[in-house]
C-alpha cells in the first residue's frame, strides 16, 4: 500500500499531544486532597456558596489539619453542566490524586460523579442535590447524601399541607430532574394520606423561563385552594417574585420547599410575598439551640452572611470526614465508608445520622409560613413545625425496591 | 516503496501514540483521547464544512444520536457488538432524514435549519424523561469487558480515530471527494459539467453523519456516559472553532485545532476560570488573522518559503 | 373556556410577541443587511440586563429611572456594538460569511466571561417598578401590568423601525441592500454604513430587550440562551430578514406559547422548533414570502 | 440541432424574452447578438435549466428538454462557458479538468483510490491546450486568460454536442482574440462541436459565424447569415442608432 506521500503526515499531528500534562499531584502521604465540585456562577451561587462556606468553617475548626495530616481542598466550578462536571471529577481523581469528591448542586452533575466515583472507588459526599435517585435507585457503597432528598422533602410539604383545609391542587414546578421528583413525592404522600385532595391541574415551566405570566394566569383562572410550586434553585426567585406581583398568594395557598430558607427570603427582600407555606431543612434562628447559635455566630464573622439551608450540610459533610478519619485513624477508604455508616453526630440542627443501608442522611425538615416580621430586612419563617427526620426517612424496603433488589 | 520525510515522521507519532500509555499517567492518556475522539468528530464536520463547503452548524446531532443508540440498547439487550453497529447506523439514517431536506437548500438557510433540526432532537431527547432519563441522561454506560482498563479505552479511541481518520482522507482523495469539493467551491460550474449537486451534498452529508456515528461510540468509550449536552448547540459551536482554528481547507486542520482547543481547556482549567474567555480570544484571533488556521498558516509559510527557494536555484 | 379567558391569553400572547419581536427585529435586520446569523446577539441581550442593574443602582428605584435607565442601557449596548462593527466585523466583509459568524461566536464566549469578571458571579436582579407592578384586573384575570411594558417597546420598535427604514436615506440604502448588494454598490453607493447602522441598531434593541426583562429574570452570564434559541426560530419562520414577517412570527409564537400552557403535552418545548424546520423545508423565505 | 419554440420569461414586472422562436444548426457556430439587457444570459440560463420560461420549449434534437435540472440538461450534450470565467478556485486546473471527466466516466461515487482514465484524459486536453505548465496551480492564483481556456477544456472535457458560450472574448486583450477564435473554430471542425456563442462587438462575430440570430429588449430582430444582417434595417437600427 502505497503512502502517498504530501497530504498524509499533516493527520499525523497527534503526535503534538504527545506532551505530557503538567500533572501536579505526587500521592504523599501526609496529606488528606478533598475534590469540589459545584456550580459557582449564576443563580445557584447563593446554595453553592453557602455549603462551602460551611464546609470551610467546619475545617478551620480543626485548623485544615487532622492526625497530623494536613488537609488541602480544590475547587471547581461546573457550571451546572453535568459533562464537565464529570471531566472535572476524573481530572481531581486522576491528576490531583484527590482522597475525596464533593459536589454538585445540580442532580444530573451528581448522578454522574457518584456513577464516577463508584468506578474508580472514591467516597463521593452529595450536598446539595436532592434527587431521590442518587440514594435511592442510583446508590452505592461510595456515595453519601448529605441532603435531605425530593422524597423526604416531598413528605414534609405533604404532612404540613395534609393539616390544612385545602382540597383542589394545582401543581407547578420547573421541567427538569428536581421538579418533577419533589412534586411526584408530595403528590404521592398528600393523596396517601388525604382522600379527599385532588389534583386539578399541572404545567411545567422551562428552566430559565423569563415570562411566568401565562402559567400563573392558568392557576387563577382554574382558582385552586392551593399551589405547590416545584421551583428550583434558578426559578425560586423569578417565580416568587412573579407571584407577589400578581397577586397570586392574596387568592391561593402556595406551597413550595425552601420558599422560607434564607437564601431566598434574602434575595426577594421586600417582595417577597407573606404566607408562603415553605419547608427548609436549616433556619439560622431556628432551632433556637446554643450549638445553632454558636455555628451562626462563627459563620457570620468568617463570612458576613447569614447562613442558607446548604450551610449545615457542608458543615456537617466535613465533621463527618474529620470524625471518621479520627475514627480509623488513617486515609483508609474502605474503613472510613464502614465508619460513616450508622454514624450520628450533633450539628446545628440537632442530632442527625447517616442511615447504614442507603447512606442517606437522616435530619428534620422545619415548615412555616413567610411572614415580614420587620426584625430583618427579608421575611422570616413564622408558626415553625419541626417534623424529624425519622418520621421523612423513606423506608428500606421502598429503596430495595428502586433500586431493583 | 520509496517513503519521505513526511510518511517517516508520521510513522514516529503513530508509535508514540500508541506506546503513550507506557509513558504517560493516566490522566494524560484520558486527554489524549478525548482529543482523539473530538479530533475524529472535527473531521466528519469538516467533510460537509470545509470540503462540501456546507453551513453545519449542529453536527453534533449525529455524534449524541449513535451515542444514546449505544447507551439505550446496551442498558436494555446488553449485546454490544449489535449497539456499536447500531450507533453508526441510526446517525445516518438521520444524516439521510435530515440530508434530503438539507440539501434543498443553501448558505444561511442552509445553516439555520440544520440548527433547528438539530434543536429539535436535543429537545426530544432531553423531555423523553423515560425513554433516554430526561436531563440526567444515562450517568454510567455498560461497556464491553475488552474495554474495561483505561488503556484498553485509550487504545480503542485512538484505533478508531487512525481507521477513520485514514478512511476520510482516502475519501477525500477519491473522485468523489474532488467532484464534492468542486460542488462545494462552485455549486452552478459543477452543475454544468454534469454533477449532480443534490446527491453529492447528500451522499456528503450522510458520509459525514456516518463518521459523526463512530465518534459518537468513541465518545461513549471515553466518557462511558451521556447527557443531553453532547446534543446540544453549543457541543456543534465548539466543534466548529476546533476546525476554523485548525484550518477547515486542510485535512489535518480539524485535528490540530481539536488537540490545541482541549490542551489550553484542559490546562487552563486547572488553573483558571474563564475558559470560555480563552476560547473566544484564540477564536477572534484566528477568524481575524489566521483565516485559513494554524495547518493551513504553516502551509503557506512552507509553501513560500519552498516557491522562495526555488527562485533562487 | 368563555370569551374573557380568551382574551386574557391573546393579550399576554400578544405582549409576549411584543417581546420577542424587540429581539427578532434586531436579528432578522442584521440578516437581511449584512447576511449574518449574529450569534452574539443573545450576549447582547445580557449585556443590556446587566448594564440595566448598572444603571438602576444610580438611577435609583422610581419608575421615571427604570425608563432612563432602560433607554441608557440600550445606548450602552448600542454604543458596544458600533465597536465590534468598526473595529472587528468591518475588516471580514470581503471575507466568507462563515468568518463573520464565527466573529459573532467568539463573542459570546467573551462577553459570557467577561460579565463574570466585571460584575462577579452572584446574580442580580431588578426591582419591578411600583407603575408596573400589580396587576390589572380585566377580561375577569389578573394580567400583570409588567406586560404593558413589553407592549410599549414592542409598538415603540415597529414604529421607529419603520420610520428607519422607509423614510430615512439609509434606511432605503438598507432595504435596497439586503435584495441586491451588488447592485447597490455598482451605483456607487456606500453600503458599509447600512452594515454598520444595521448592526447597531440591532444592538440597541437587544440591550433594550435585556433591560426590560431584567425585572422578572435572573440576571447572569447563561440569560442569553435560551431566549436567543426562541428568537432565532421566530426569525426563521418570519423570513431570514423580513422584519414584518418577523413581526408576525414573534405574535404568533407569544400567543402559541401562552395558549400551550393549557393545551399543549409535556413536549411543548419541542414545537418551536418543529415549526421552524417545517417552515424552513416548505417556504424557506419565511411565511410572508410569495 | 436546437429550438428554441416561442419562449418567454419575466422577472416580476420586467419582461426578459418574449415568444423567441428560433434554431440553432447542427456543426455551425452560431452567434446571438444584441445590445446589453437584450435577454442573452437569460436565454443561456433557460437553456442550461438554470432558469424556468413560463411559456415555450426548448428541442435539443426532438427531445423536449424544457426545465430539466441543470445537470440533466449538461449529461445530455449540452456544455457551458461563463461570461467570467466560473471555475473551482481552490482546485488546481487539472483538478477542475478532472471533474468533468469523472462525471463522464461514472465515477461519481467512487469513494477510494484514483480514477486513471480521468487523469490521463485531463493530461491530453491539458497538453493541447497547452496549460500543463499551469497543471499543478490552484485556480485562483492563474492569470484571467488561462481562467477563460480552462473554461473551454473544461467544456470540451464534457464531451458537448452543443457548446454555449457567454462572450467569450470578454476581457481578452485585442492581441489574444485571435488565438480564442482559433480555439472555437477548432472545437467546431475538429470535435463537431455546435459552438452557439453571444457576444456583443459585431466585427468579431462576422469573422467566424456562419448564422446570426439578432435580439432586442427580448425579441428576435433577425436571423439569417452575416452578410444579410449588415444589410438589415432593424440590425443597423439596434447598432447604430436612428439616422444611421
Amino acid at each position: 500500500m502505497k503512502l502517498s506521500r504530501r497530504k498524509f503526515l499533516k493527520s499525523g499531528a497527534a503526535g503534538i499531544a504527545m506532551l505530557s500534562l503538567p500533572s501536579v499531584a505526587s500521592a504523599d502521604a501526609d496529606k488528606i486532597k478533598i475534590g469540589v465540585i459545584d456550580t459557582y456562577s449564576g443563580p445557584a451561587t447563593i446554595y453553592t456558596y453557602g455549603a462551602r462556606n460551611g464546609f470551610k468553617l467546619a475545617l478551620s475548626q480543626i485548623g485544615y489539619n487532622v492526625l497530623g495530616k494536613k488537609i488541602e481542598v480544590l475547587y471547581r466550578n461546573s457550571r451546572y453542566r453535568p459533562n464537565i462536571a464529570l471531566k472535572m471529577a476524573k481530572e481531581l481523581v486522576l491528576s490531583e490524586k484527590v482522597d475525596f469528591l464533593v459536589g454538585t448542586i445540580s442532580s444530573a452533575a451528581a448522578l454522574a460523579v457518584s456513577a464516577y466515583a463508584k468506578s474508580v472507588k472514591i467516597p463521593f459526599f452529595d450536598w446539595i442535590a436532592m434527587s431521590g435517585k442518587i440514594s435511592g435507585a442510583d446508590g452505592h457503597r461510595y456515595v453519601f447524601q448529605i441532603e435531605v432528598n425530593t422524597d423526604m422533602s416531598g413528605k414534609a410539604m405533604a404532612l404540613a399541607a395534609a393539616k390544612e383545609k385545602y382540597k383542589r391542587y394545582y401543581i407547578i414546578g420547573s421541567d427538569y430532574e428536581y421538579g418533577h421528583a419533589i412534586a411526584e413525592s408530595f403528590e404521592k404522600n398528600l393523596t396517601g394520606l388525604r382522600k379527599d385532595v385532588e389534583i386539578i391541574g399541572k404545567s411545567w415551566f422551562r428552566v430559565g423561563e423569563p415570562d411566568f405570566g401565562p402559567y400563573i394566569n392558568a392557576i387563577l383562572i382554574k382558582k385552586p385552594d392551593a399551589v405547590y410550586a416545584a421551583t428550583g434553585g434558578r426559578d425560586m426567585v423569578p417565580f416568587l417574585k412573579y407571584v407577589n406581583f400578581t397577586g397570586l398568594a392574596k387568592k391561593t395557598a402556595i406551597f413550595d420547599y425552601t420558599a422560607t430558607d434564607t437564601a431566598t427570603t434574602e434575595a426577594l427582600g421586600d417582595s417577597m410575598p407573606d404566607g408562603i407555606y415553605g419547608g427548609s431543612p436549616y433556619y439560622f434562628y431556628y432551632p433556637k439551640t446554643n450549638q445553632n447559635k454558636m455555628f451562626v455566630q462563627s459563620y457570620k464573622e468568617q463570612f458576613k452572611k447569614w447562613p442558607v439551608f446548604t450551610s449545615p450540610n457542608g458543615y456537617i459533610t466535613g465533621n463527618l470526614l474529620i470524625k471518621a478519619i479520627k475514627l480509623v485513624g488513617a486515609v483508609d477508604k474502605e474503613r472510613i465508608i464502614n465508619a460513616l455508616e450508622g454514624m450520628s453526630i450533633s450539628s446545628p440542627v440537632g442530632k442527625v445520622y447517616v442511615r447504614a443501608y442507603d447512606h442517606q442522611l437522616i435530619a428534620p425538615v422545619y415548615v412555616g409560613r413567610t411572614k415580614k416580621t420587620g426584625k430583618y430586612p427579608f421575611a422570616t419563617a413564622a408558626d415553625i413545625v419541626t417534623i424529624p427526620g425519622d418520621e421523612l426517612k423513606i423506608p428500606i424496603s421502598e429503596v430495595k425496591r428502586e433500586r431493583g433488589l | 516503496m520509496k517513503f519521505n520525510r513526511k510518511v517517516y515522521i508520521l510513522l514516529i507519532l503513530i508509535a508514540a501514540a500508541l506506546t503513550a500509555p507506557l509513558v504517560l499517567d493516566s490522566y494524560s492518556i484520558l486527554v489524549l483521547s478525548e482529543i482523539f475522539v473530538t479530533a475524529l468528530f472535527a473531521l466528519s464536520l469538516n467533510l460537509v464544512l470545509g470540503y462540501g463547503g456546507m453551513l453545519q452548524f449542529h453536527q453534533a446531532v449525529f455524534l449524541g444520536v449513535s451515542a444514546y443508540s449505544y447507551s439505550l440498547f446496551v442498558l436494555h439487550s446488553g449485546s454490544f457488538i449489535i449497539g456499536i453497529v447500531l450507533g453508526p447506523a441510526v446517525a445516518v439514517i438521520f444524516g439521510t432524514v435530515m440530508g434530503v431536506f438539507l440539501v434543498r437548500l443553501s448558505g444561511i438557510y442552509f445553516g439555520m435549519l440544520t440548527i433547528a433540526l438539530g434543536q429539535l432532537v436535543w429537545a426530544v431527547v432531553f423531555k423523553w424523561y423515560s425513554f433516554t432519563g430526561g436531563g440526567n441522561g444515562i450517568p454510567s454506560v455498560p461497556l464491553p469487558g475488552f474495554l474495561s482498563t483505561s488503556t484498553e479505552r485509550y487504545e480503542a479511541t485512538l484505533i478508531i480515530f487512525l481507521i477513520s481518520a485514514f478512511a476520510l482522507y482516502k475519501i477525500v482523495n477519491s473522485p468523489f471527494g474532488l467532484l464534492l469539493k468542486a460542488t462545494g467551491q462552485n455549486n452552478t460550474r459543477a452543475e454544468s459539467i454534469s454533477v449532480n449537486t443534490k446527491v453529492v451534498r447528500l451522499t456528503g452529508i450522510v458520509l459525514s453523519s456516518f463518521f459523526a456515528g463512530i465518534s459518537g461510540i468513541s465518545y461513549v468509550i471515553y466518557s462511558q456516559s451521556v447527557s443531553p449536552d453532547i446534543l446540544y448547540w453549543k457541543n456543534s459551536a465548539e466543534i466548529l472553532v476546533a476546525c476554523l482554528v485548525g484550518g477547515i481547507y486542510t485535512f489535518a486542520g480539524p485535528i490540530v485545532g481539536s488537540a490545541v482547543i482541549i490542551l489550553i481547556t484542559t490546562i487552563a482549567s486547572q488553573y483558571m476560570e474563564y475558559i470560555a474567555f480563552v476560547l473566544g480570544i484564540i477564536l477572534l484571533v484566528s477568524v481575524l488573522f489566521m483565516p485559513d488556521g494554524i495547518v493551513g498558516f504553516i502551509k503557506k509559510r512552507i509553501g513560500d518559503g519552498i516557491a522562495a527557494n526555488k527562485r533562487y536555484q | 373556556m368563555d370569551l374573557s379567558i380568551v382574551a386574557s391569553y391573546l393579550l399576554i400572547g400578544i405582549s409576549r410577541g411584543m417581546f420577542y419581536f424587540v429581539l427578532a427585529a434586531g436579528l432578522t435586520l442584521i440578516l437581511g443587511v449584512l447576511k449574518i446569523i449574529n450569534f452574539a446577539h443573545g450576549s447582547l441581550y445580557m449585556l443590556g440586563a446587566f448594564f440595566m442593574y448598572t444603571f438602576i443602582g444610580i438611577a435609583g428605584q422610581g419608575t421615571g429611572a427604570f425608563f432612563l435607565s432602560a433607554v441608557m442601557a440600550a445606548i450602552t449596548v448600542g454604543f458596544i456594538s458600533f465597536i465590534i462593527e468598526q473595529m472587528l466585523l468591518k475588516h471580514l466583509y470581503g471575507k466568507e460569511h462563515l468568518m463573520q459568524m464565527l466573529l459573532t461566536y467568539s463573542l459570546v464566549l467573551i462577553f459570557g466571561d467577561s460579565v463574570e469578571m466585571i460584575w462577579g458571579t452572584d446574580y442580580y436582579t431588578v426591582a419591578m417598578p411600583k407603575l408596573l407592578s400589580g396587576s390589572y384586573h380585566i377580561f375577569g384575570t389578573y394580567i400583570s401590568k409588567f406586560y404593558l411594558l413589553f407592549l410599549i417597546s414592542g409598538l415603540l420598535t415597529v414604529v421607529l423601525l419603520w420610520l428607519y427604514m422607509y423614510k430615512t436615506k439609509l434606511g432605503k440604502i438598507a432595504r435596497a441592500v439586503a435584495t441586491n448588494r451588488s447592485m447597490v454598490e455598482a451605483l456607487g453607493i456606500n453600503a458599509d454604513a447600512t452594515f454598520m447602522y444595521a448592526f447597531v441598531i440591532g444592538g440597541v434593541l437587544a440591550g433594550l430587550g435585556g433591560a426590560i426583562a431584567s425585572p422578572a429574570v435572573n440576571i447572569t452570564s447563561q440569560m442569553g440562551d435560551s431566549i436567543i434559541i426562541k428568537v432565532f426560530l421566530v426569525v426563521i419562520v418570519g423570513g431570514l430578514g423580513n422584519i414584518w414577517g418577523s413581526l408576525i412570527a414573534a405574535i404568533i409564537f407569544g400567543i402559541s406559547e401562552s395558549f400551550g400552557v393549557l393545551i399543549f403535552p409535556r413536549f411543548e418545548i419541542a414545537f418551536p422548533f418543529a415549526i421552524a424546520a417545517i417552515v424552513l423545508i416548505l417556504k424557506p423565505r419565511g411565511i410572508l414570502s410569495k | 440541432m436546437l429550438q428554441i419554440k416561442d419562449i418567454s420569461k419575466s422577472f416580476e414586472k420586467f419582461l426578459a424574452l418574449s415568444n423567441l422562436s428560433f434554431d440553432v444548426p447542427e456543426g455551425k457556430i452560431t452567434a446571438l447578438i444584441g445590445p446589453n439587457g437584450a435577454g442573452k444570459s437569460t436565454l443561456f440560463n433557460i437553456i442550461s435549466g438554470h432558469l424556468r420560461p413560463e411559456k415555450g420549449k426548448i428541442v435539443l434534437k426532438n427531445k423536449d428538454i424544457t426545465g430539466l435540472s441543470p445537470h440533466i440538461i449538461s449529461s445530455l450534450g449540452i456544455g457551458r462557458t461563463f461570461q467570467i470565467p466560473s471555475l473551482f478556485p481552490k482546485l488546481t486546473v487539472k483538478e477542475n479538468i478532472m471533474a468533468a471527466y469523472i462525471v463522464r466516466n461514472g465515477k461519481t461515487f467512487k469513494f477510494f483510490g484514483i480514477d486513471r482514465k480521468s487523469e490521463m484524459a485531463a493530461d491530453s486536453i491539458i497538453d493541447k491546450m497547452n496549460l500543463s505548465e499551469v497543471s499543478n496551480t490552484p485556480v485562483t492564483s492563474c492569470s484571467y486568460g488561462v481562467g477563460k481556456e480552462l473554461e473551454i477544456a473544461m467544456a470540451m472535457a464534457t464531451n458537448p454536442k452543443l457548446l454555449l458560450m457567454d462572450e467569450p472574448t470578454a476581457g481578452i486583450p485585442k492581441t489574444e482574440v485571435g488565438n480564442i477564435i482559433e480555439k472555437i473554430k477548432l472545437l467546431c471542425e475538429l470535435e463537431h462541436i455546435t459552438v452557439f456563442f453571444t457576444e456583443h462587438d459585431i466585427s468579431f462575430v462576422l469573422s467566424i459565424a456562419s448564422k446570426i440570430v439578432v435580439l432586442n429588449q427580448g425579441e428576435l430582430i433577425f436571423e439569417g447569415v452575416p452578410k444579410e444582417a449588415m444589410e438589415s434595417s432593424d440590425v443597423k437600427e439596434i447598432y447604430l442608432g436612428k439616422d444611421a
